[in-house]
C-alpha cells in the first residue's frame, strides 16, 4: 500500500468534517467537526512528515494541537456562556450580524 | 522486497490495519455528523480519534500517538461531554434543516472540494517516501528529535503557545465566570420575600411521582389531569425537557376505569 | 543639518491644532485667541520662507529629506519652488481671516451640554488643515503628497458636515441632512478622485520605482526612465482625474456648491480658497511635471472642459437663488480659468493661473466672508430675502460690492491681472479658447451686479431694516483683504518674481516654448 | 517736468481715497475738499499744457515711467504714461469740466445726505478718466477705461433706493462689460501679433502686420468704443444711466467718458489708417448713431433723455469723423470738445430747471421758465445755439469740418455720408429747438409734485450758476478759438491730417449746412412753437412710438438676451440638478440598490457565510490546480 492513502483519507476526513460544520446546528456538535478537520490535518502532517523524513510536520502538528487544546477551551465556555444567555445552543439562533 | 520499493509502499500488515481501521474512521467521522444527539456524536468522534492515534503510531509518530490519546480522546472530548452535559444529554438535535438550499450547498461544496482535494493529492509527485528511520534515530528517538526541534528550532513558536494557552485559560475563566455584585441571600431572606411576594408561599408542588419512572421530570397532574409544570425543577423546565405523561396518566385512568368495570360487571354478573 | 524652516512652518499649526483641541470646555475664547495666535505665527513663518526664497535660485529650496518608508523608497522630502511659495503665503495669510471670521461660528448653543466643546473642535479643525494644505504644497514626494491630499479631506468631512450655516431655511432637521448630504458628497467625490490617483500613484512607483519628484521628473528629463505612451497617459488621467475633482472642473463640480452652500462661510472660504488650490496647483507640479507629453496629449480636451467651466459656472450663477451656491458657480467659473492658464502652456498662461490662484483665494475670501456676515445678520442665505442693505449698513454693503468687483476682475484689483494674463496666454497659443473665455468677464459682471442689485440697491425691506453695520471685527477681517487685493491690482511685483521662475521651470518640464509674435522686431521697427 | 503727469491722476485719486475711506467727519467739508482736488488737477494741466506749447511741435509729448505693472516672461505692462498733445486736449476738457461739475454739485447736492461719497465718486471718474487718456499703453488704457465704467456705474446708481437708478447702473456696467470683451480682445490680437501693446512700438510697427489682423484689431477696438461711447448696437444703455444725479450726466454720460471710444479710435489712428474695412465698419456705425440718437432724441419727454439721445447722436458725429481717417481725426476730436463744452452746459441748465421744478424731468410739465431762470436760459440758449451750429458759435465750426470731411471721403460712400451727416444736422435743430421751445417757451404746463407741492421755479444758487455761465462762455469761443487758433497743427503730429478733396465746395457744405439747421429749426417752431404742447402726449406715428421706446432696441435686447438668457440659466440650473449632479445622483442610487439586493444574502446565519467561505476555498483550489494545468 503507497502511504499517500493516508493523505486520502485525511482530505476525507476534512471533507466530512467541513460539510458537518455546515449542515448541524448544535454548536457542539460544530465544534466537533472543526476538530475532526484539524485532526485530519494533523494525520497530513504526520503523514508529510513521514514522506519528507523530517520531524518537522509532527512539530506542526503537535502545536496544532495545542491550539485546538486552547481553541476548544475557549469556544466551549463561550457555547455555554451563550447559552447561559439565551438558553440554547443553536448556531442560527445567534443571527444578530444581519442587517 | 527490494529498498526501492520500501520507499513508497508499506508491509502488508499496515495495509491491512490502513483498511480496516479508515474504514472505522471514516463510520466514525460520519456519524459525527450524522448523530441526532450531541453524545453520540462526541462518543463518535473519540472513536475517530482513537484510531488516527493508532495511524500516527503507524506513521512512525510515537510521541503525537500518545499524546493524540491523552489529549484529544482524554481531555478534549472529555470536555466536550461535560459541556453536552450542561446543555443536556437528551436535547436531540432536529435534522431538519431550515435555512433554505444550505444542506445541498454544503452536499456540492463538500464534493468539489473533496474531488479537487484527491485531484490536487493525486497530482502531486509524492512517489518517495523518505521514512522516519534516520530522523527519528538523529537524536535517539522520536520523542528526542520532536525535543530538539521544539527548543531549538520553534522555540519562540512553543513560548507563544504557552502564553496562548494561559490567556485561553484565562479567558475560559472570564467568560464563564459569573461575579457575584451582591451578597448571597439567606434562606431567611429568601422567605421573607416570597411572603412578600405573596405568590408561593408555600414549597413548590412536588413532581409526580409514579412507580415505573425516574420521575424528577414528570409534571405532577392538576385536578383535571393536566401537568403543572411547576412542580419540575427550574432547570429542566428551562431545557424544555418536562416529560409529558398526561395523556399516559389519562389513558391509565382509563384502563383503570374499564378493569374496575370489568370487575364489578363480573361481580354483578357474578351476583346475579 | 540646517534649520527644518518648512517642517515648522506645517508643524506649527499642527500643533495649535492639537493645543487647541485640549482646551477646556470653560475657555472657549481662549481656545480662539490661541488659534488665532497659531495662525498668525504661522502667518509670520511663511513669511519667512518668502523671505527666504531666492527667486532666482535653484528649483525646489529649503529642501528637507528624510527616509520614511524604505521598503517603498518613500522619503519625506520637502522643497519649495515658487508657486509653492505663493500658495503658502496664501493659505497663512486667509487663515487668520478665516479664524477671525468664524469667532462666534462654532459657539454652542445655550441649550447644549457645558462639556460639549464645539469651539474648540471647530477651531482646531481650521488649523489642521492649514498644516496639511501648507504640507501638500511642500511636499515633493508623490506619496507624501497623496496621504495629504486624503488625509485633508478628514478635517474638512467634520468642518462641512458638523458646523453647518445657522441660517437655513426649513426646519433644523432637513438642514441637519442637507448638511450631511454635502458632508458626504464632498467625501465621496474627493475620495473617488482619490482611490483612482491611488492607483496612478502605486502605477507610477512600478514604472519608475520611487516616489520622488525631483527624481522622477529628472530621470524623465535626461530619458533614463523611459515611459510607454499608453502608460504615461493612463497614469496621467488618473492623477488628473483627482485634481479636477478636487479643482473642481466640469463635470466633477456639483459637489462644490452643496459644500459652499451648507457649511459656514469661514469654511466655504477654505474649501474654494485654501483646499481646492491643491487641486490646481498638483496639476502644475505633478501632472506637467510627471507627464509632459500626456499633458500635451490632453490638453485640447482639458481646454474645452475649462472653458465649459468657464461659462457654465456663470451661467448657472447667474441663476442662483443662493447667495453662497452663486459664489460657488462663480468659483466653478474662476477655477475654469485657472485650469485654462495652466493648459494652455505658455509663460502668461501659467503665470496668470498662478497669480489667479492667490488672487481667487483672496477676493472669494472678501466676498464670501462679507457675505457671511449678511447671512448671520438676516438669518437666510436667499437672495430674494434682502433688498436695501447699501440703505442700513453702507459699509458692509460697500465691502461686498468690492469683493464682487474683484469677482468680476475689475483693473485695479489683483484678480484682473490674473485673469487677463490667463486670457492672453490661452489667447496666444488656441485664440478660439481666448475668446470663449472673454465671454466670462461679461457674465462675471452679470452674476455679481444682479447680486449685488437684488441684496444692498432698491428699497429697503422690511426683514432688513435694524441689521446693524460692519462690526470692528468684521471690519478688520475684510480691510485687510481688501487692502491685499488693491495692492496687488496695481502692485502684483512681489508676487509675479516668485512666481516666473518657477513657471519657466514648468515651461522647460513639459518642453513648450511660447509662442511668439508674428512681428519679431517691434522695437526696431520703431 | 513729466513727473507732474503722476499727480495729474494722484490728485483726484486722493480726494476719493480720502473722502471714501474718511468717515462721516467729512461728511461738512469733503465736497470742498473733492473740489479743490479736481482744481488742483486742473492747475497742474495747465501748467504741463504751458510747458508743451513752449516746445516744437514734433517734441512735445512727455514719458513717465512709474514701475513696471505686470512682469511676466514675454509680458511686459508698465505702470507708464504718455502725455502728448492728443492727451493733453483730454486732460484739459477733462479737468476743466470736471473742476466746473465739482463746483456745480455743491448746489445741487446739497441736501443729499450722502454728499461726500458722491464728492467721492466723482474724484475717481476723475481719476480713472485722466488714467485713460495717460496710458501709454493699451492694457493701462484698459484699467482706465474699467475704472471709469465703474465710476459711472457708482454715479449711475446714486440714488441707489431707486430700483430703476440700480437696473440703469447694472445695464450700463453690462453693457459696456460687452465693449471691454473687446477691447481685451484687441489686446490680445495686438499682443500676439506685435509682443507688445505699448502706443508707440504697436503703431510704428502696423506697416509690417497683415491687413486681417488689423482689420481684427480694429473692429474689435470699435466694439469698445461702441460699448463706452453708447454707439450701435451698444447704445441701450445711455437713456437709462439718466437715473443718475444730472451733474453725472454732465460730466460723464455728456462731456467726457462717453468720448472715450472717440479718444480710442483717434489714439489708434495707425491701426485703423492700414484697415480700411474696419473705418468703413466705423464710420457706418457712427452714420447709423448719428441718425438713431437723433431720432431719439425728437421723441423722447424726458429732458435728460432727450439731451442723452443728443449725446449719441453727437458722438456718432465724432466716431463717424474718426472713421474717416487723417482727415477726420482733428475734427471728432475738434468736435468731441466744442461738444463737451456745450453739451455740459445743457445738462447743467437741465439740472438746473430741475432743481427748481421740484425734479420734474417731463418737458411737457414745463413751459415759459425763461422769464423765472433768466440766467439759465440764456447759457442753455447759448447752449442750444452751439448744438445746432448756429454760425459763429463752436458747434458750427465742429460740425461744418466732418460734414465737409464725410464728402471728402469721396465716391459713392463720401455722397452718403454727407448726406446723413446733413439730415443729422436738421434733425438735431429740430430736437434741440423742440426742447427749447417746450421748456423755456409757450404757456405754463406746471403740475404739482406727488406731495402736492406746485413748483416754484426759481434761479439757481450761485455755485451751480457760475458753472453754467462758463461754460456757455466755452459753447460760444471754443469753435472760433479752435478754428483760427490752429488747433490742426496742435494735434497733427498725433493723429495726422490730410486735406480732403471734397467734390463740393466748402461754401456750398457750409450753406446747406444752415440751411438744414433752419429747416429743423422752423420746423420744430411750427410745431412747438405755434401750437399749444399738449401736457399728456399725444400717441403719435408708428416712428414717434418706436423712438420713444428707443427705436424697440431694449424691447430687442430683452426679447433676445433677457429673456433668452433668463431661459437659458434656469434650463442650466435645472441640467445641472438633474443631470449633472443625477448621474452621480443616479450611480449613487444604482449601487445602493445593488447593495439592498446583495443585503439579503447577508442573512445573518453564520453556517451561510461558512458555505461561501468553503466554496470560495474550493474554487481557490481549482484555481490553483488550472493555473498549474496551464
Amino acid at each position: 500500500m503507497n502511504p499517500v492513502n493516508y493523505l486520502y483519507l485525511a482530505a476525507l476526513l476534512f471533507t466530512i468534517g467541513a460539510v458537518g460544520v455546515l449542515i448541524r446546528r448544535n454548536a457542539i456538535v460544530v465544534f466537533m467537526c472543526v476538530e475532526l478537520m484539524l485532526n485530519a490535518c494533523n494525520l497530513a502532517f504526520v503523514t508529510f512528515s513521514r514522506m519528507h523524513g523530517n520531524l518537522d510536520g509532527q512539530v506542526i502538528a503537535f502545536f496544532t494541537m495545542v491550539v485546538a487544546a486552547a481553541e476548544v477551551v475557549v469556544g466551549l465556555a463561550i457555547i455555554v456562556s451563550v447559552f447561559r444567555a439565551r438558553h440554547s445552543a443553536s448556531v442560527d439562533d445567534a443571527s444578530l450580524m444581519k442587517l | 522486497m527490494s529498498a526501492n520499493l520500501a520507499a513508497y509502499t508499506t508491509s502488508t500488515g499496515e495495509a491491512f490495519q490502513f483498511w480496516v481501521l479508515g474504514t472505522v474512521a471514516v463510520l466514525g467521522a460520519l456519524s459525527t455528523v450524522l448523530m441526532k444527539k450531541a453524545v453520540h456524536s462526541a462518543l463518535s468522534l473519540a472513536g475517530t480519534m482513537i484510531v488516527l492515534a493508532v495511524f500516527y503510531l503507524a506513521n512512525g509518530a510515537y510521541f503525537l500517538g500518545v499524546v493524540q490519546i491523552v489529549v484529544y480522546t482524554g481531555a478534549i472530548m472529555m470536555l466536550f461531554l461535560f459541556v453536552v452535559m450542561l446543555v443536556g444529554v437528551t436535547a436531540a438535535d432536529s435534522l431538519k434543516e431550515t435555512i433554505k438550499g444550505q444542506r445541498w450547498l454544503a452536499a456540492a461544496c463538500g464534493l468539489g472540494f473533496g474531488i479537487l482535494l484527491a485531484a490536487g493529492i493525486g497530482n502531486a509527485s509524492l512517489k518517495d517516501f523518505a521514512g522516519l528511520g534516520t530522523a527519528n534515530s538523529a537524536h535517539g528517538g522520536n520523542v528526542e528529535g520532536l525535543a530538539a526541534l521544539i527548543f531549538t528550532k520553534y522555540v519562540f513558536a512553543f513560548e507563544i503557545t504557552g502564553a496562548l494557552l494561559i490567556t485561553a485559560a484565562v479567558g475560559a475563566m472570564v467568560l464563564t465566570h459569573r461575579e457575584r455584585t451582591e451578597r448571597a441571600r439567606t434562606q431567611r431572606e429568601l422567605s421573607e420575600q416570597r411572603v412578600r411576594e405573596g405568590k408561593h408561599v408555600p414549597p413548590l408542588p412536588a413532581p409526580g411521582v409514579y412507580a415505573r419512572h425516574n420521575a424528577v421530570d414528570i409534571a405532577g397532574l392538576l385536578p383535571d389531569g393536566t401537568p403543572a409544570e411547576l412542580t419540575v425543577m427550574q432547570t429542566l423546565r428551562k431545557r424544555g425537557q418536562i416529560r409529558d405523561v398526561s395523556n399516559e396518566a389519562l389513558s391509565d385512568l382509563k384502563a383503570l376505569e374499564q378493569r374496575s368495570a370489568e370487575r364489578l360487571g363480573r361481580e354483578e354478573e357474578a351476583s346475579r | 543639518m540646517s534649520f527644518p524652516l518648512l517642517t515648522v512652518t506645517a508643524a506649527v499649526p499642527a500643533v495649535g491644532a492639537v493645543l487647541t483641541a485640549a482646551v477646556p470646555a470653560a475657555r472657549r475664547t481662549g481656545a480662539k485667541w490661541l488659534a488665532l495666535l497659531v495662525s498668525l505665527a504661522t502667518l509670520v513663518l511663511a513669511g519667512v520662507v518668502w523671505a527666504q526664497f531666492e527667486p532666482g535660485g535653484p528649483r525646489y529650496q529649503l529642501t528637507e529629506s528624510h527616509a520614511w518608508i524604505k521598503d517603498f523608497g518613500v522619503r519625506y522630502e520637502l522643497g519649495v519652488d515658487g508657486i509653492g511659495v505663493a500658495l503658502i503665503g496664501l493659505t497663512a495669510l486667509l487663515i487668520p481671516f478665516i479664524v477671525l471670521a468664524g469667532w462666534h461660528d462654532a459657539d454652542p448653543l445655550e441649550t447644549s451640554s457645558k462639556r460639549w466643546r464645539p469651539t474648540q473642535g471647530f477651531f482646531a479643525l481650521i488649523l489642521m488643515v492649514e498644516a496639511m494644505v501648507i504640507l501638500s504644497f511642500e511636499a515633493t514626494d508623490v506619496f507624501l503628497f497623496y496621504i495629504l491630499f486624503e488625509a485633508m479631506l478628514i478635517p474638512m468631512y467634520f468642518l462641512i458636515g458638523g458646523f453647518g450655516d445657522r441660517a437655513h431655511s426649513g426646519s433644523d432637521e432637513n438642514a441637519a441632512a442637507q448638511r450631511s448630504y454635502a458632508a458626504v458628497k464632498f467625501l465621496l467625490y474627493n475620495l473617488v478622485g482619490g482611490l483612482i490617483m491611488l492607483a496612478a500613484v502605486i502605477g507610477l512607483y512600478v514604472v519608475a520605482g520611487n516616489f520622488s519628484l525631483t527624481e522622477i521628473a529628472e530621470a524623465r528629463a535626461n530619458g533614463s526612465l523611459d515611459m510607454a505612451t499608453n502608460t504615461e497617459r493612463l497614469l496621467f488621467l488618473g492623477f488628473f482625474f483627482a485634481f479636477a475633482v478636487k479643482a473642481p472642473l466640469w463635470p466633477l463640480h456639483t459637489w462644490l456648491p452643496n459644500a459652499m452652500g451648507e457649511s459656514t462661510a469661514p469654511v466655504a472660504v477654505l474649501i474654494t480658497a485654501v483646499v481646492d488650490k491643491v487641486g490646481t496647483f498638483a496639476m502644475l507640479r505633478f501632472c506637467l511635471g510627471l507627464f509632459p507629453e500626456a499633458s500635451k496629449w490632453a490638453t485640447p480636451a482639458i481646454v474645452v472642459l475649462a472653458l465649459i467651466s468657464i461659462v457654465y459656472g456663470a451661467l448657472v450663477a447667474v441663476g442662483q437663488r443662493d447667495i453662497k451656491r452663486l459664489v460657488a458657480y462663480a468659483s466653478i467659473s474662476h477655477f475654469g480659468f485657472i485650469i485654462l492658464g495652466i493648459f494652455a502652456m505658455t509663460s502668461q498662461g501659467q503665470s496668470g493661473a498662478t497669480l489667479y490662484m492667490v488672487n481667487h483665494g483672496i477676493s472669494t475670501a472678501a466676498l464670501m466672508l462679507v457675505a457671511g456676515f449678511l447671512i448671520s445678520r438676516r438669518g437666510s442665505r436667499l437672495i430674494a430675502d434682502y433688498g436695501g442693505v447699501q440703505k442700513v449698513a453702507p459699509v458692509l454693503a460697500g465691502t461686498f460690492l468690492i469683493g464682487g468687483l474683484a469677482t468680476l476682475s475689475l483693473p485695479g484689483l489683483a484678480p484682473f491681472v490674473s485673469e487677463f494674463l490667463v486670457l492672453v496666454g490661452a489667447y496666444a497659443r488656441y485664440p478660439v479658447a481666448g475668446v470663449i473665455a472673454t465671454t466670462g468677464i461679461v457674465l462675471a459682471a452679470l452674476y455679481t451686479l444682479v447680486l449685488y442689485q437684488r441684496t444692498m440697491t432698491g428699497p429697503v425691506k422690511e426683514e432688513v431694516r435694524a441689521l446693524p453695520d460692519l462690526r470692528a471685527r468684521e471690519l478688520a477681517v475684510v480691510a485687510p483683504l481688501i487692502a491685499v487685493l488693491i495692492f496687488l491690482g496695481v502692485f502684483p511685483k512681489p508676487l509675479t518674481d516668485v512666481v516666473n521662475p518657477a513657471v519657466q521651470h514648468t515651461m522647460s518640464d513639459v518642453q513648450q516654448k511660447d509662442p511668439q509674435p508674428q512681428i519679431q522686431n517691434v522695437e526696431a521697427a520703431k | 517736468m513729466e513727473n507732474l503727469i503722476a499727480l495729474l491722476i494722484g490728485a483726484p485719486l486722493l480726494g476719493a481715497a480720502v473722502l471714501l475711506l474718511g468717515g462721516r467727519r467729512l461728511d461738512k467739508s469733503g465736497h470742498w475738499l473733492g473740489t479743490l482736488l479736481a482744481a488742483v488737477s486742473f492747475v497742474i494741466g495747465l501748467v504741463l499744457f504751458a510747458d508743451m506749447l513752449g516746445k516744437s511741435a514734433d517734441d512735445r509729448a512727455l514719458h513717465q515711467t512709474l514701475y513696471t505693472w505686470i512682469p511676466v516672461e514675454g509680458f511686459q505692462a508698465d505702470m507708464a504714461f504718455q502725455l502728448d498733445q492728443l492727451s493733453m486736449t483730454f486732460v484739459l476738457l477733462i479737468t476743466g469740466v470736471g473742476t466746473l461739475i465739482h463746483v456745480y454739485s455743491i448746489g445741487y447736492m446739497e441736501h443729499d445726505e450722502r454728499r461726500r461719497r458722491f464728492f467721492g465718486y466723482l474724484n475717481l471718474f476723475v481719476a480713472a478718466m485722466l488714467l485713460l487718456v495717460l496710458a501709454d499703453n493699451y492694457l493701462l488704457l484698459y484699467f482706465g477705461w474699467e475704472g471709469v465704467g465703474l465710476a459711472s456705474y457708482l454715479l449711475i446708481g446714486f440714488w441707489q433706493h431707486k430700483p430703476s437708478a440700480a437696473t440703469a447702473a447694472k445695464k450700463a456696467f453690462i453693457v459696456n462689460r460687452v465693449g471691454d470683451m473687446g477691447l481685451s480682445i484687441a489686446i490680445m490680437i495686438m499682443f500676439t501679433t506685435f509682443g507688445t501693446f505699448t502706443f508707440g512700438p504697436v503703431l510704428a510697427a502696423t506697416g509690417e502686420a497683415s491687413e486681417g489682423k488689423l482689420t481684427a484689431i480694429g473692429l474689435m477696438l470699435l466694439l469698445a468704443a461702441c460699448g463706452k461711447s453708447a454707439q450701435v448696437p451698444l447704445q441701450s444703455w445711455l437713456g437709462d444711466a439718466m437715473e443718475g444725479p444730472t451733474p453725472v450726466s454732465a460730466l460723464i454720460h455728456a462731456a467726457t467718458m462717453v468720448t472715450a471710444g472717440v479718444y480710442l479710435i483717434v489714439r489708434s489712428a495707425d491701426i485703423f489708417n492700414a484697415a480700411p474695412d474696419a473705418q468703413l465698419v466705423v464710420t457706418v456705425v457712427g452714420a447709423v448713431t448719428l441718425l438713431f440718437g437723433a431720432i431719439v432724441g425728437c421723441a423722447k419727454d424726458d429732458i435728460k433723455k432727450a439731451l442723452a439721445g443728443s449725446t449719441m447722436s453727437q458722438i456718432g458725429y465724432m466716431i463717424l469723423a474718426a472713421g474717416l481717417g487723417p482727415i477726420g481725426y482733428v475734427f471728432a476730436i475738434m468736435h468731441l470738445v466744442t461738444h463737451g463744452f456745450f453739451k455740459a452746459g445743457l445738462f447743467l441748465g437741465a439740472g438746473s430747471v430741475m432743481h427748481g421744478m421740484n425734479d420734474e424731468v417731463d418737458m411737457r410739465r414745463y413751459g415759459g421758465l425763461r422769464k423765472y431762470m433768466p440766467v439759465t436760459f440764456i447759457t442753455f440758449g447759448l447752449g442750444y445755439l452751439a448744438i445746432i451750429g448756429f454760425p459763429g458759435l463752436s458747434g458750427f465750426f465742429s460740425k461744418d469740418k466732418i460734414i465737409e470731411a464725410a464728402f471728402a471721403k469721396g465716391g459713392t460712400e463720401g455722397w452718403i455720408l454727407g448726406t446723413v451727416t446733413l439730415i443729422g444736422a436738421a434733425i438735431t435743430a429740430y430736437y434741440m429747438t423742440r426742447v427749447m421751445l417746450m421748456t423755456f417757451f409757450g404757456e405754463k404746463r406746471w403740475q404739482d409734485d406727488e406731495n402736492g407741492r406746485p413748483p416754484h421755479p426759481h434761479e439757481s444758487p450761485r455755485s451751480m450758476v457760475i458753472p453754467m455761465v462758463l461754460l456757455a462762455v466755452g459753447s460760444v469761443a471754443a469753435g472760433a478759438l479752435f478754428e483760427f487758433s490752429g488747433f490742426v497743427e496742435w494735434l497733427e503730429p498725433v493723429t495726422g491730417f490730410a486735406h480732403g478733396h471734397s467734390p463740393i465746395s466748402a461754401a456750398a457744405v457750409t450753406t446747406a449746412t444752415i440751411a438744414v439747421m433752419v429747416l429743423g429749426v422752423g420746423l420744430a417752431y411750427v410745431q412747438y412753437g405755434r401750437r399749444p404742447v399738449p401736457v399728456v402726449a399725444p400717441r403719435g406715428s408708428l416712428l414717434t412710438r418706436a423712438a420713444r421706446r428707443d427705436l424697440l432696441q431694449d424691447d430687442f435686447n430683452h426679447a433676445v438676451f433677457v429673456t433668452g438668457g433668463t431661459h437659458l440659466t434656469r434650463s442650466l440650473v435645472y441640467v445641472d440638478h438633474s443631470l449633472v449632479d443625477g448621474v452621480v445622483n443616479g450611480t449613487a442610487a444604482a449601487v445602493g440598490g445593488l447593495s439592498g439586493r446583495l443585503r439579503k444574502l447577508q442573512n445573518g446565519y453564520a453556517r451561510t457565510y461558512a458555505v461561501s467561505m468553503f466554496g470560495g476555498t474550493a474554487v481557490l483550489i481549482a484555481a490553483t490546480l488550472l493555473m498549474r494545468a496551464v
